[in-house]
């Protein structure tokens, strides 16, 4: 397999080298890519057209908005996959308790609680602005979603999965992610409804108090919101299937 | 230029009998009323068949298309004078073997009998679409269909000699029918972009080069192997293992003929005998099937079961055809041509006494029967003048096509081939008349010395004896009058001229 | 508005610290499929992400540098390490 | 008013899928009809939008109200509305089937499967409808996340299965990925269309940054299509997965594949560059010469009834690959109907397979015995599409290697002609080894025999409905499509005839 | 000299093929799971490393319009909130895009960016699939050296 692997590293490695000379050079303004008019567009028009300064986020939420929905279902598929392929009833762990166990029902640590304690609701604050403030500065729902995410995982680190499952029970988790989608695809499905393409949100502007314009930037915070859901539930739940082995039961 | 009639009829005749399996299948549990329904539908195919000889016989034909299935490809149907008198023959022997295979089954209480006479029919379905097709493609279709639908019926005992033979059959069919015919088709397909019909003086000349011809005309005869030539002969022995009148219909009748009869078509059809003889490439496939006739006369000698000495008799008799085709000439033609029907009476004959002879007496092996023509004295007349028949003596049907082939030889030029028919007449001779005649007069004296009296017989049912009296008679009938089989075949050697 | 562009030695320090950042990222990818404790790969994967992240966030790729930080660096290693844990920190390669 | 229906297509069951993940957890007798709901939809608007195409020629769908290459698109001709058909038919079919193979064999987690597989298909079918080339790579990793899912919920083995599947299909994603990449720094666009603009816009079919995005896209789906070398993940992932698994991924994924394959040749990088610049074609159609017969050999070597279906698909991606690369217009149309005609008839023999599976809980070929007498309708249905995948008329199976031989013929790839023929005998082997232990027994008893008669009791019964009426369907579905091809073929030659393809091999 | 230059020019795209390798060895040659899993990280992260290269542009900013392009006068950054009634605080939308003068080589490509968002996702869901998977395993075979498992399944047989 070793010299199976270095004969395919090795043909595979000349063979993308060997386009390297013929691309333009890294920082080349002139390049295709960064000449033609796609990105040309994207940098001067962005803002005329949906009133967002952050390119990314427009780009992201608006002219390749579809792809974004499909990207937040990859999250949601794998969070889905995983509990499909992990997730068992606690009832079968017993009968395997032969298999090394890590139940420490931990007495929580001074410095590490009282830390966590703080840091949580800081980071979901965070979180929040990183969503909220994804139009004008770095950020936006698959961040904010994930540091959102990520605060219930310091939480189950840091106590036990048990407590950070009272806040997000893994019920709700689910219904919480199929929800963000369906935010996101409600915008769309709206669109839809009022006579336009899917996720051309500018038609929103129908039932928004808002111009065309305006309606493309709030329905793209709208949908981030959506992503930002689905995140923040799938990352939690990707984590506490995969640090429970799949029975929810055990923490690290 | 003869004149063409758009009918329903064909399609119709070979539509018949594949309509009859819903009553059939639905009627399962009602034995009588099943093959009354086989009886009807039989009929009612003989009935369209013979409806559309006039017509034929006054130098017309008739055309249906179906369905255009791939560009410029049609399912379509027409009826010409080969068409015609193969039809005549199938749908003819159908309503004698129908009979026959009701005595037959039943006398063996055979199981899954609705699965036999259902698989019976779609065979008859097929074998009629092949001789009115209208084109090379319809025509592998039927013949597609045909080797599928025997399947069942050769291996209706599903005991494991029948696996085998079932298996032998379908691999030497469906290798040959996939491997040569299919790409050989398309081939011509591509080359010629034309529908590929029927006609007396061929599609293909212009369109390919002479190896490319030589090519096509091997893959066409090697892969139409229900024609039993050599090398790919020995799925037909095999096949023996089904019951008799599957056998004897099939074996002898539908699924060999429709093979000699695809032959002939590519012969007549698609490459038109004057492109062949102008390309002079016809000869390889003429010494093969001479080779054929010879080996497997040699190899019928040395078959003691009697089914398997008819078998290789068969193959014999089948390469008669082939040889006569391949020799081009106009009379070896009509030879080859009149020669599937009466091969086919003759040799249906045969089959069907051999059936009744297991049914009466459960004796497979010719060394078992001295002496039977006396328990049994209808089935070995019959017999004796089947065997007449295919040697092709008279006063039987058999001695015409013979004297036709013969004589086509001579037309073509091909003296060398004129031994190997006396040789293969001698050694036919050898290997049947024996058999009657041992049945009369055995070699065992103590058989020899019982007096023969009519209460002492053994007969098979009534339903066994009659078909092949039946047959038997007809083989005599076509050596009076062969007359309208001639015209029909000369029909297709005229409109080449 | 030109005093925004990143124009002359500044430039010149992203150059140097993108080339930097690469030849480190090459040692920690190898470092990381080399060690035999898992757990320990984990970490360095982590360390891996996060110089990657570095590298993006000078190439002005911001946010993709902050998912980078948070997917990759955080949570990619959190699983990994959540696996290793749940398995075998042991590796025969 | 806009005309939706393409973006229905797949937007129906995805929208249906996020419904089940609400409402299905507490209630799993709501799953099955929603899930019949969703694809039916889809069914119908493929069928619209087949009709549009036939109609109006080539549809375009802007998501967002962007036009290309802005936004992204769906751009459905002729090659795009029947394959979209045909991965939401068998979907649907599919779905039909799984009513009781699914809470049989995932237990617990049926609503979570049904999410994955609404999710899957809504997956294949963007690939099939998107006219980006990004996008497409999205929607590839969703039907390759979901199919990891989907196998993996299996047996025990499914999962190392999955775990392959996962390592070989990201590798062959990345490389699409990466081939993206690629083109993207010499035109700097996405849109497939307007790819192969600005490729001919800056006279770019010379430049090796192309060639290698060529090659890396075609290595990246051949080894998502399973061509043979690359085929290892293939075989026990369809084999020990659900039998609903395999009866929807079997049929659709590699054909989807193929799908992107004839896209990208086609449309992104023109047949000139592909068949004519390049001249691969011999070396392609010799690989898949290799690949066909490789692959029918080692289905014979099989004693599993799954994998030596699953060892058929990789001998069919073969004959798709070779027809698209025999550089000839009937080539080309006879591997397009192909793909239809190959995903009804794998879908038949898979859902055989699952209804065997399901009655006897066996994969062997010998828990076959007996069934025309005990299973006669499933056998009638197994039998239409063993015929079709040996060929034989008038099953779609026929008209499509008629098709394909035409293409090799014409082109003169003698080598590839070959190759489907033997390949059709060792199917024929193949199926007739199953009609014959199905027809006998694995063991036929000696001589003469009556012995069928008394062995009525015991051993599985026919399948019950739900699992018998798909499979018949897509019977019926093989000779209707069989005996309509010209109908489906006059689109795919519409199709493929604008691109002139016969005119550039001269 | 020539071929510093040639080689630093294009630097980003020699070392993404480097690690693009070891992490292409790593997932084919490496018999553990989990580290199969690592170097499918790295060979990812290796392409959204590329695609990223390719959208810097030399002396670029990142791709957000400035604070002062978007709100030329001193208004709150509630944007939004105004439809555009042309008081002196908050100018329209319109306004604003009259007046707005954009230098497209001032920011880098924000394309790549987006693509590359959604493959960092990608990217993480395999990562989590794949990790899943290999738990499974491990449940199953007690094992996540591939050999050991494939032994196991073949002494099972």
């Amino acid at each position: 397999m070793k010299s199976f692997a270095l004969i395919a590293v090795i043909v595979t490695g000349w063979l993308l080298l060997s386009a390297v000379s013929d691309f333009p050079d890294w920082g080349d303004t002139e390049s295709p890519a960064n000449d033609y008019r796609l990105s040309q567009h994207y940098i001067t028009e962005t803002f005329p057209e949906t009133s967002v300064p952050n390119m990314v986020t427009a780009v992201l939420a608006d002219y390749r908005g579809y792809d974004t929905m499909f990207e937040t279902v990859v999250i949601f598929v794998a969070g889905i996959a995983i509990m499909s392929i992990l997730r068992r009833k606690p009832l079968d762990h017993l009968k395997d308790k032969g298999k090394e166990t890590r139940t420490y029902k931990k007495d929580p640590d001074l410095i590490i609680d009282t830390t966590c304690r703080l840091m949580i609701p800081i980071i979901q604050l965070f979180a929040l602005y990183v969503v909220a403030h994804g139009h004008h500065s770095p950020g936006g729902g698959f961040q904010g979603g994930v540091i959102f995410g990520a605060s219930f995982i310091l939480l189950a680190l840091s106590r036990d999965l048990q407590a950070a499952q009272r806040w997000v029970p893994e019920k709700r988790v689910l219904n919480l992610a199929g929800v963000g989608i369906l935010i996101y695809s409600g915008f769309g499905f709206a669109c839809m409804l009022l006579g336009s393409n899917f996720l051309d949100y500018e038609i929103l502007h129908k039932i928004m108090p808002a111009t065309p314009i305006e309606a493309r930037s709030h329905s793209m915070l709208g949908v981030e919101i959506g992503v930002a859901f689905t995140c923040t539930a799938i990352m939690f739940s990707i984590y506490s299937n995969l640090a429970s082995n799949g029975d929810m039961k055990e923490t690290l | 230029m003869p004149s063409s009639i758009t009918s329903f009829t064909p399609v119709l005749a070979s539509l018949v009998s594949l309509l009859a399996v819903l009553p059939i299948v639905l009627l399962g549990k009602k034995p009588n009323l099943r093959e009354g329904a086989t009886f009807l539908a039989a009929f009612i195919k003989f009935g369209l068949v013979v409806s559309m000889l006039p017509t034929i016989l006054a130098g017309s034909t008739i055309e249906f298309t179906v369905w255009e299935i791939v560009p410029n490809l049609a399912i379509a149907f027409r009826v010409d004078g080969l068409g015609m008198l193969f039809g005549l023959v199938a749908s003819s022997l159908w309503i004698v073997t129908s009979l026959y295979s009701i005595g037959y089954m039943r006398g063996l209480k055979e199981h899954s009998q609705t699965r036999f006479f259902t698989f019976f029919a779609i065979s008859l379905s097929a074998t009629i679409g092949v001789a009115f097709a209208a084109n090379l493609f319809t025509l592998y279709l039927f013949y597609e269909m045909l080797s599928l639908a025997t399947y069942p019926l050769v291996t209706h005992h599903q005991d494991k000699e029948a696996r085998t033979g079932g298996r032998t059959y379908l691999t030497y069919l469906l290798s040959t029918s996939i491997g040569f015919v299919l790409p050989a088709l398309i081939f011509v397909y591509v080359k010629t972009g034309s529908s590929m019909e029927f006609s007396s003086s061929g599609f293909l000349s212009g369109h390919i080069t002479a190896s490319e011809a030589l090519i096509l005309l091997l893959l066409f005869t090697f892969g139409f192997a229900k024609s039993g030539l050599m090398p790919f002969h020995s799925w037909l022995p095999g096949a023996m293992v089904a019951p008799t009148p599957v056998s004897a219909l099939l074996h002898a009748v539908a699924v060999v003929k429709v093979g000699v009869f695809c032959i002939l078509r590519v012969f007549t059809g698609v490459f038109g005998t004057d492109y062949l003889q102008d390309l002079d490439i016809a000869t390889v496939v003429a010494w093969i099937a001479a080779f054929t006739i010879v080996a497997s006369s040699l190899i019928a000698l040395t078959q003691d079961n009697l089914k398997r000495r008819l078998a290789f008799s068969t193959v014999g008799q089948l390469s008669y055809i082939i040889l006569g085709a391949a020799l081009l000439s106009d009379r070896a033609v009509t030879g080859s041509m009149t020669h599937i029907a009466m091969h086919a009476v003759g040799k249906i004959t045969l089959f069907m006494c051999a059936g009744a002879i297991f049914v009466a007496t459960g004796k497979k092996y010719i060394s078992q029967m001295d002496g039977l023509g006396r328990k049994m004295p209808i089935t070995f007349a019959a017999f004796s003048i089947g065997a007449l028949s295919v040697i092709g003596l008279p006063p039987t049907g058999g001695l015409i096509s013979k004297f036709y082939l013969v004589t086509g030889a001579m037309d073509a030029g091909q003296s060398a081939l004129l031994v190997i028919f006396l040789i293969s007449t001698i050694l036919n001779a050898a290997y049947l008349l024996p058999i009657g005649y041992r049945a009369f007069f055995p070699k065992d004296p103590q058989l020899a010395k019982q007096p023969f009296s009519w209460k002492t017989t053994e007969e098979a049912n009534w339903q066994c004896i009659t078909p092949l009296s039946i047959t038997a008679v007809l083989a005599i009938i076509l050596f009076i009058k062969p007359q309208f089989l001639l015209q029909l075949a000369g029909l297709m050697v005229g409109a080449n001229g | 508005m030109d005093t925004q562009r990143r124009e002359g030695g500044l430039w010149q320090m992203i150059w140097a610290f993108d080339l930097i950042t690469l030849i480190f990222l090459v040692i920690t990818a190898i470092i990381s499929l080399q060690t035999k404790d898992l757990l320990s790969a984990a970490m360095i994967f982590g360390v891996y992400s996060f110089l990657m992240c570095l590298l993006w966030a000078g190439m002005a790729a911001v946010d993709v540098a902050f998912t980078e930080s948070a997917v990759g660096a955080g949570v990619s290693a959190v699983f990994l390490i959540a696996t290793v844990l749940r398995t075998t920190r042991r590796s025969s390669d | 008013m806009i005309d939706q229906s393409p973006a229905i297509i797949l937007l129906a069951p995805f929208l249906l899928a996020i419904l089940l993940a609400l409402l299905g957890i507490k209630r799993e007798w709501l799953c099955f009809p929603l899930v019949i709901t969703g694809l039916a939809i889809s069914v119908a608007a493929s069928v619209i939008t087949l009709m549009r195409v036939i109609d109006e020629g080539t549809i375009q769908y802007f998501f967002g109200g962007w036009e290309p290459p802005f936004g992204i698109n769906l751009r459905v001709d002729g090659l795009n509305a029947l394959v979209a058909l045909a991965v939401s038919t068998v979907a649907l079919l599919t779905a039909i089937y799984s009513k009781r193979a699914v809470p049989a064999e995932t237990s617990d987690k049926v609503s979570q499967y049904y999410t994955l597989y609404l999710l899957s298909v809504t997956g294949l079918l963007g690939i099939v409808l998107t006219g980006d080339a990004f996008n497409l790579y999205v929607l590839i990793e969703i039907s390759a996340l979901t199919s990891y899912a989907l196998i993996g919920m299996g047996s025990k083995r499914a999962t190392l299965a999955a775990y392959k599947y996962l390592i070989m299909g990201t590798i062959g994603a990345s490389f699409y990925l990466l081939g993206v990449g690629y083109l993207y720094i010499k035109t700097g666009s996405l849109n497939m269309y307007d790819i192969q603009e600005q490729i001919v816009a800056n006279n770019l079919h010379g430049s090796p940054t192309i060639l290698v995005a060529f090659i890396l896209i075609m290595v990246g789906v051949w080894i998502k299509m399973a061509f043979f070398p690359l085929h290892a993940w293939l075989p026990n992932s369809y084999t020990f997965g659900p039998s609903t698994t395999s009866a929807l991924l079997g049929p659709l994924v590699t054909k989807v594949m193929i799908y992107v394959m004839i896209r990208m040749i086609l449309t992104v990088f023109s047949p000139e560059f592909a068949f004519d610049q390049l001249d691969w074609s011999n070396i392609v159609v010799w690989m898949s010469v290799i690949a066909i017969l490789a692959a029918s050999i080692s289905a014979l070597a099989q004693t599993s009834l799954q994998k030596m279906l699953a060892f058929l698909i990789i001998a069919e991606v073969g004959y798709m690959v070779g027809g698209v690369w025999l550089a000839d217009e009937m080539g080309m149309v006879g591997s397009i109907y192909h793909i239809i005609a190959d995903a009804f008839m794998t879908l038949c023999v898979f859902l055989f397979a699952g209804i065997i599976f399901t009655k006897t809980g066996r994969r062997d070929l010998s828990a076959m015995e007996g069934l025309f007498t005990k299973m006669p309708l499933t056998m009638v249905g197994f039998l239409v599409g063993a015929f079709s995948l040996i060929g034989i008329p008038p099953t779609a199976g026929f008209f499509s290697k008629w098709y394909l031989i035409q293409g090799g013929i014409s082109s003169g790839h003698y080598e590839y002609v070959a190759a489907l023929l033997i390949s059709s005998l060792i199917n024929a082997v193949l199926f007739f080894r199953i009609i014959e232990i199905a027809y006998f027994g694995a063991k036929p008893a000696e001589g003469h025999g009556h012995h069928h008669e008394e062995e009525h009791n015991g051993g599985p019964t026919e399948a019950s409905f739900s699992m018998l009426f798909p499979l018949l369907i897509t019977a019926a579905l093989l000779l209707g499509i069989g005996l309509y091809n010209q109908e489906v073929v006059a689109i795919i030659t519409d199709f493929v005839s604008q691109f002139n393809i016969g005119a550039i091999i001269l | 000299m020539e071929l510093l230059e040639a080689l630093s020019a294009k630097f980003n795209y020699w070392i993404y093929v480097i690690i693009m390798m070891i992490g292409l060895y790593a997932m084919i040659s490496k018999n553990n799971l989990v580290k199969k899993l690592i170097g499918m990280s790295i060979f990812q992260t290796a392409i959204i490393l590329f695609y990223v290269s390719i959208g810097v542009k030399e002396g670029d900013t990142i791709p957000i319009l400035y604070h002062d392009q978007v709100h030329p006068s001193h208004g709150d950054s509630h944007h939004g909130a105004d439809t555009g009634h042309g008081e002196d605080h908050h100018p329209s939308h319109e306004e604003i895009v009259a007046n707005l003068h954009i230098e497209p080589d001032d920011f880098a490509n924000p394309l790549p960016h987006v693509l590359m968002l959604t493959a960092i996702v990608v990217g993480v869901a395999t990562l989590g699939v794949g990790l899943a998977l290999t738990q499974k395993i491990y449940r199953d075979f007690g094992s996540i050296e591939e050999n050991e498992i494939l032994e196991s399944i073949k002494s099972a047989k």
